[in-house]
């Protein structure tokens, strides 16, 4: 099994050496046919070990030491439990289609091997992240998906805004992952070491007040990477990239890490349940605020990112309510529609070159019935329709919220789930009812290759009947994670939740169709609405872009250029240099003495003795002093 | 009550003169003035009792040294006012008048006074003459052959200095000649 | 053969450099490379001969040269010393080998080879004065390359780099002969070894005085704020190959001194400072990253970005136990390598449009893509990222001064923040973006040249950040016995908390294999 | 009114003093000799007034070697005067900056 293993890991590796090998030459076809072929061995692989822990096997491997000074050892370890293996699997499933997809997405793209190259990077940086067996491991593949991501995200490093989206990434994962340095510092200072079985067996053993701070220091890097309020901006902003690497990491795997950092190191967050509920409320108030502002937006992308947003606070609000079961499980459906819905997102985009808002388009589903059909289920099982994915992973976390007794997190997560069905199908509606408006831009949208539909069916497959697999994964992953049932005690009121949920949900779409489905024109900034604060307020994303390049960036440069400058130049170098010219001007000035003038030289000599003697007699004086 | 009136009387004589000396502008009431004040001084050695130091102070200074003074003014103008470009006068004032303070501390200062001890005391019944000539000819022989040979070659420094081609008045020559002088000299001394 | 390897490894390449005089013009770079590489080659033999589970100096040698003041010619290696000896060599073979310059090179590669030979003096010495001669004539061949090569502000420059290291090192002149007489005091001999050094325990004010007038000496050789502003006009003039030697290695010098002089020597005074120290070295890593961030000219990054990397040296030394300070060891080579990488790579931008300001390039990555490449990935190293060599010792040392203090590590850790905010924003405006100056539309990729310098530095940063145990291992066996000889001498009880103590949980390491 | 030594060398500092003045003010090299007699004659006066109130002759054996000093100062100095005063005319302190650096 270890084979297996080694194999699921490097296989993406290699890949991305492969591609890297040929980055610098025009396309090359076969790259993306090795790298994807690679990754579907990294996918068997994955799924034999699946088959394998599924039997109640764990693997775990040391390859070879990595770190080790004083106290501290590192190594690269691997381990393959019931937990890894999940996201290992989701990995794996959503990167090959991903792949596939992009085989035909970016046929036209110069940089189609320096894509690849990228794309099993990131592969690989994940594997690392989710399989190792330690902090530091994880902090590895944790950097790595955020290189990768910027990589990706400036994959078009033409554009202005593509880089400088991608530094805003990096630049808040960076911040973030001070947080997640900061935690491993305190781990690896109280428990001696970083490997998660040790740790979690020393964790009790820890003040409370330590293990708070591992805690909150662990969730900020969690924070960053799941681009959670308030370092989450980002994540729309990464929409720069092209989309399936929105599909791949800004939806199914990178933003996730975060949830499964919490839910990896739940042991810890056991013990402190009051950062739990800080979690989950953050998650809740992150799933209502991302998706109030998918609202309104008018960029395809940006609305499905708000999504992902959503849905990620979803996520935190199960596992920092203690279900990390639940929470990985609406990690594993999420990632299968989502990445769905950014790949027909991708298609819509290329039908219609590129262009983002959906007011644009409309009607497409005469052109673009396969897209059409999987965007649609994907959006259903994202609002959390019966029986789709959506449903058994959502609703059960509004039951748990429920069960626990946070009514209000349950409100808003409710709340929530009616917007989420409103804004997917307001994006539905836009693109594939109604009036052709893109006719008015004379584009002439056509289907995408048919192999990239193909690529995406197993997404769709799944994104349908992932619910299905609930208890088989229940009894899998509770193996490791606490199992707790969260069963509404009575019968009546689960049966109404449910129904009512349902019930929320379908108006809420019916109500996204009957206002979209025939919309007409372009909206030009005109209408009363657009000029409503709240929208104002929504469309700018709560002018907290704004706000961070009013009060962080740049006030950081012009306080970097005061810095260079005013002090460094006025007045660190100006000190030293002050110096020297005092000395030289000391020098000059004291020329004088040596003029050569005789009278002068006997005056100074007359100074020198008169200052002797002052000495002399100051001297004695504080010698006598000190004597006396 | 005698040397009390003796010291201060030839105190004042002193300082007025030296005043006199440094202060005048005509070079002749200067080196008259600084004689009389040589002869003043040698006043104070008799009162200390030093009479041979008197007796030299006399003879040396007054007689040899003025002398000498004297001569070397007749080969300059000194019947012309002495004309100097004096810069910050003031300056010169206070440092003397500060250096003169701040000798008198350490001068008044009890540990110079009461650390001294005699190493060779004055002995009683021995006139001053005697004594000096014991000390100068037993402990400090040698400075004193050495100062009788710096004597010597400062005569014959100041001969040679002085009366290097003493047949031949520089100031009578024009520069020129000076120049050719110096150019026919070099080669010489280049050579030894 | 071996016995006498360190000797053989300093004196070789400046006797090479003399008869260097007599080879041909047009042999000269050939001649280097040469020797350059037999120099890299005995340094690797060194490493292969080294044995990594001792712990204290190996390869010692000693021969009197002022016996009555104990002054001898001692030399010897241990772990932390071993590397950065190796880093040299291999920095002056990249150097030499990649070298575009073609005034007087002759001049320049008999400079380089002098230069080396002062640099290997400089860790191999155990002895003060040794240590402290070859530590100012480094100065000198550098204050040629400066002032010779430079830029149009050379002749400033290179002034303002000679005196102020040379002030500072005056400093610690004084400072070395006060503790060779304490130790006369204290012994009734008179020696200036380290090791003899070493053994002596010092009141603790008089440590204080002595640490302060060592760390004048050393920080201005880091340099640390505020003493680093000879660094900037240093390597703005200096021509690549000067500015890759001195960011790589000269700088070093300083902390390697730390770690060999200011640790051992002075623990308590070690554990008073280390706050001040700390809060300066932080100063460093924000305050110089920030002003990298407004730097216009990429060489100019490069170098204040080298300050604030220091700046995570100093603080992982003064972490005071083993995490930290072989981090900050590891940080040193790891530092050297990528640093004289980027600085390679300014050099190669500047060899094809003499200019380094950033606003004449743009969009270079489609332009030169292996160029940019290579950038990208030394930036990401610079930046800290794991698997590259910075990242290892960067969490050794941030990891061992956690120890220490919380919140203060806390700002430190900033350094990954503002590190890649100043990097990124750099590469940014070289790189990305489209190309908008006509000059840049048409520059060459990297030439075999080039490669040949940097391909073996992407290799090391990327080999030793995977794999860093085969450096690691030796350089922690020394840093512990360096450590537990500072718990041994420390006094005040708060030194004896704050330097932990090895033999309870290691045995095998004790004072006297320490000597 | 008992003469102490301390009156001495009060009255020695004073010429010493005055001495001081007249070398720091004189411009005229013959003027300055003058100045620097009075210097000597200041000390002088404290020696023998030292060896006097201490009992000790080495004050007065030390003014002796002064006073020869002073007597070979002066025919050296005179001489070069005159040698300086043949080659240029003037004996003026402000003149002589042949040292000038």
């Amino acid at each position: 099994m270890e084979l297996y293993l080694y194999i699921a890991l490097f296989a993406p590796l290699v890949g991305s050496l492969y591609a890297a090998l040929f980055g610098g030459s025009p396309k090359s076809q076969h790259v993306g046919i090795v790298a994807s072929g690679l990754l579907f061995t990294s996918f068997v692989s994955s799924a034999l070990l699946l088959s394998y822990v599924m039997n109640g096997h764990t693997v775990h491997v040391e390859l070879m030491t990595w770190m080790a000074t004083g106290d501290l050892y590192i190594p690269f370890g691997f381990v393959v439990d019931q937990v890894s293996v999940v996201m290992m699997m989701v990995v794996t499933v959503v990167s090959t289609v991903v792949h596939i997809y992009s085989i035909g997405y970016m046929d036209h793209d110069k940089g189609f091997n320096r894509f690849f190259s990228w794309l099993s990077a990131f592969v690989f940086s994940m594997m690392v992240l989710v399989m190792s067996d330690n902090f530091a491991g994880l902090f590895i593949g944790w950097e790595g998906v955020g290189l990768c991501s910027w990589g990706l995200i400036g994959f078009w490093y033409q554009k202005e805004s593509a880089t400088w989206a991608a530094n805003e990434a990096f630049i808040m994962n960076r911040i973030a992952d001070l947080g997640m340095l900061i935690g491993i510092f305190l781990l690896y200072w109280n428990t001696g070491s970083l490997q998660y079985d040790v740790v979690f067996a020393e964790i009790g053993n820890l003040p409370l007040v330590v293990t708070t701070w591992i805690g909150i220091f662990l969730f900020i890097g969690a924070m960053g990477k799941s681009a959670q309020f308030p370092l989450h901006t980002w994540l729309a902003d990464a929409m720069e990239g092209p989309t399936p690497v929105s599909a791949l990491i800004h939806a199914a795997t990178m933003v996730t890490a975060g949830v499964y950092l919490v839910v990896r190191a739940n042991p810890i967050y056991d013990l402190i349940p009051n950062v739990g509920i800080f979690i989950a409320s953050l998650g809740a108030f992150v799933a209502l605020f991302a998706a109030s502002m998918a609202l309104v937006n008018r960029d395809m992308k940006r609305i499905i990112a708000y999504s992902t947003l959503s849905q990620l606070g979803y996520m935190f609000v199960a596992a920092g309510l203690g279900a990390y079961w639940v929470a990985l499980f609406h990690l594993m459906a999420h990632a299968f529609f989502k990445a769905l819905l950014f790949l027909g997102a991708g298609n819509v985009m290329h039908a219609m070159h590129d262009e983002l808002d959906p007011f644009k388009m409309g009607g497409l589903r005469k052109v673009m019935k396969g897209t059409f059909i999987m965007m649609t289920l994907a959006s259903v099982a994202l609002a959390g329709i019966y029986p789709l994915a959506g449903f058994f992973s959502k609703d059960l976390i509004l039951e748990v919220g429920f069960v626990e007794h946070h009514y209000v997190i349950y409100t808003v997560l409710l709340l929530t789930a009616g917007l989420t069905a409103f804004y997917s199908f307001r994006l539905v509606a836009l693109i594939f009812h109604g009036e052709e408006r893109y006719k008015l831009f004379g584009i002439h949208p056509h289907e995408a290759y048919k192999f990239m539909l193909v690529a995406m069916s197993p997404l769709l497959v799944l994104a349908i009947i992932a619910g299905s697999f609930k208890m088989t994964y229940y009894q899998l992953v509770t193996n490791l994670l606490p199992s707790t049932q969260y069963h509404v005690h009575s019968e009546m009121t689960y049966w109404i939740m449910t129904i009512g949920t349902q019930l929320f949900v379908m108006l809420a779409i019916a109500l996204a169709y009957k206002k979209y489905s025939n919309w007409n024109g372009v909206p030009d900034g005109t209408s009363k609405m657009e000029n409503r604060f709240c929208y104002k307020l929504l469309w700018n994303q709560y002018y907290i872009p704004k706000f961070y390049d009013e009060v962080f960036s740049k006030p950081y440069l012009e306080l970097s250029r005061i810095a260079w400058k005013q002090i460094d130049l006025k007045i660190v170098d100006a000190t030293v240099d002050g110096i020297a010219n005092a000395i030289y001007k000391t020098g000059e000035n004291t020329r004088d003495i040596q003029n050569g003038n005789l009278s002068t030289m006997l005056r100074w000599m007359v100074v020198g003795l008169v200052v002797l003697v002052t000495l002399a007699v100051a001297f004695t004086v504080g010698y006598n002093a000190v004597g006396a | 009550m005698f040397e009390a009136i003796a010291f201060y009387l030839f105190a004042a004589l002193t300082i007025v003169m030296f005043t006199i000396t440094v202060m005048t502008s005509q070079a002749l009431y200067a080196i008259t003035a600084m004689a009389a004040g040589m002869i003043f001084i040698s006043a104070f050695f008799f009162i200390l009792g030093a009479d041979f130091l008197g007796a030299i102070q006399i003879i040396v200074y007054t007689g040899a040294v003025m002398a000498l003074y004297a001569f070397g003014m007749m080969f300059f103008d000194t019947t012309r006012n002495v004309v100097e470009k004096r810069t910050n006068p003031q300056i010169v004032f206070v440092l003397g008048v500060l250096a003169a303070v701040m000798v008198v501390a350490i001068f008044v200062a009890p540990i110079v006074s009461n650390n001294i001890q005699a190493l060779y005391p004055i002995q009683e019944g021995v006139g001053n003459s005697q004594a000096v000539g014991m000390v100068l000819f037993t402990k400090y022989l040698v400075p004193f052959e050495l100062a009788a040979v710096m004597l010597l070659v400062a005569m014959i420094g100041g001969i040679v200095l002085a009366g290097k081609k003493m047949d031949r008045s520089l100031t009578l020559m024009a520069e020129e000649e000076i120049g050719l002088m110096d150019e026919s000299y070099e080669p010489k001394a280049g050579g030894h | 053969m071996i016995d006498h390897i360190l000797t053989l490894l300093i004196f070789f390449p400046a006797l090479a450099a003399m008869l260097g005089f007599v080879v041909a013009k047009d042999s000269m770079r050939v001649y280097g490379i040469a020797v350059a590489f037999i120099e890299f080659v005995l340094s690797l033999w060194l490493w292969y001969a080294y044995d990594p589970m001792i712990s204290g100096m190996q390869f010692m040698e000693s021969l009197p040269l002022i016996p009555a003041f104990g002054i001898n010619y001692l030399l010897g290696v241990d772990g932390i010393s071993l590397f950065i000896i190796i880093l040299s060599t291999f920095f002056t073979l990249i150097g030499i080998a990649s070298l575009t310059e073609t005034r007087r090179l002759k001049d320049l590669i008999i400079t380089l080879l002098f230069l080396e030979m002062t640099m290997v003096g400089v860790f191999a010495a155990l002895d003060a004065i040794v240590f402290y001669v070859f530590w100012e004539l480094s100065l000198v061949p550098m204050l040629y390359i400066i002032g010779a090569w430079g830029g149009p502000l050379r002749i400033y420059a290179s002034i303002k780099f000679f005196l102020y290291t040379f002030t500072g090192s005056l400093v610690m002149l004084v400072g070395m002969l006060f503790m060779a007489y304490f130790y006369y005091q204290a012994t009734g001999q008179w020696s200036f070894s380290i090791l003899e050094w070493y053994r002596l325990i010092l009141p603790e004010n008089f440590q204080l005085w002595l640490f302060a007038a060592f760390f004048l000496g050393f920080a201005i050789k880091v340099p640390m704020f505020p003493f680093h502003t000879w660094l900037p006009y240093a390597h703005g003039q200096a021509p690549t190959i000067g500015s890759v030697i001195l960011a790589a290695i000269l700088l070093k010098m300083g902390t390697y001194a730390f770690v060999r002089f200011s640790l051992p020597l002075f623990p308590d005074a070690s554990v008073f400072f280390m706050f001040p120290i700390a809060i300066i070295a932080i100063i460093m890593i924000i305050y110089t990253a920030m002003v990298a961030y407004a730097q216009e000219d990429i060489k100019q990054v490069v170098a204040y970005s080298s300050v604030s990397h220091m700046g995570v040296i100093i603080l992982g030394t003064f972490a005071l136990n083993v995490e930290g300070v072989s981090g900050s060891v590891f940080l040193m080579l790891a530092h050297g390598v990528v640093s004289g990488a980027l600085f390679l790579l300014v050099g190669v931008i500047y060899d094809r449009r003499h200019t380094k300001m950033m606003s004449e390039f743009g969009g270079l990555a489609s332009v030169m893509p292996r160029y940019a490449t290579i950038f990208g990935i030394m930036m990401m190293a610079s930046v800290g990222l794991p698997l590259t060599i910075n990242f290892v010792g960067e969490f050794l040392s941030l990891l061992g001064f956690y120890k220490q203090s919380h919140m203060l590590t806390l700002t430190a850790g900033v350094a990954i923040i503002v590190g890649a905010i100043y990097m990124l924003a750099a590469y940014k405006k070289m790189f990305f973006g489209t190309v908008t100056n006509e000059e840049n539309r048409h520059l060459k990729d990297l030439n075999k040249t080039e490669l040949v310098g940097l391909v073996p530095l992407v290799i090391v940063a990327i080999w030793l950040g995977v794999y860093p145990k085969p450096v690691l291992e030796p350089i922690n066996n020394s840093v512990e016995s360096v450590i537990q000889l500072m718990h041994d001498k420390a006094q005040s009880p708060e030194a004896k908390a704050r330097i932990p103590n090895l033999s309870g949980s290691n045995g095998t390491i004790s004072m006297q294999e320490a000597h | 009114m008992e003469v102490t030594l301390t009156h001495y060398l009060v009255l020695s500092t004073i010429l010493f003093a005055i001495g001081l003045i007249g070398v720091m003010r004189r411009k005229n090299l013959l003027m300055l000799f003058f100045a620097t007699e009075i210097l000597l004659n200041a000390t002088n006066i404290a020696f023998a007034a030292i060896s006097h109130y201490i009992g000790d002759l080495s004050g007065q054996m030390f003014a002796f070697f002064i006073i020869a000093i002073a007597a070979s100062e002066v025919a050296i100095g005179l001489g070069l005067l005159i040698v300086w005063y043949k080659r240029t005319g003037k004996i003026d302190l402000d003149q002589m900056n042949s040292m000038r650096g």
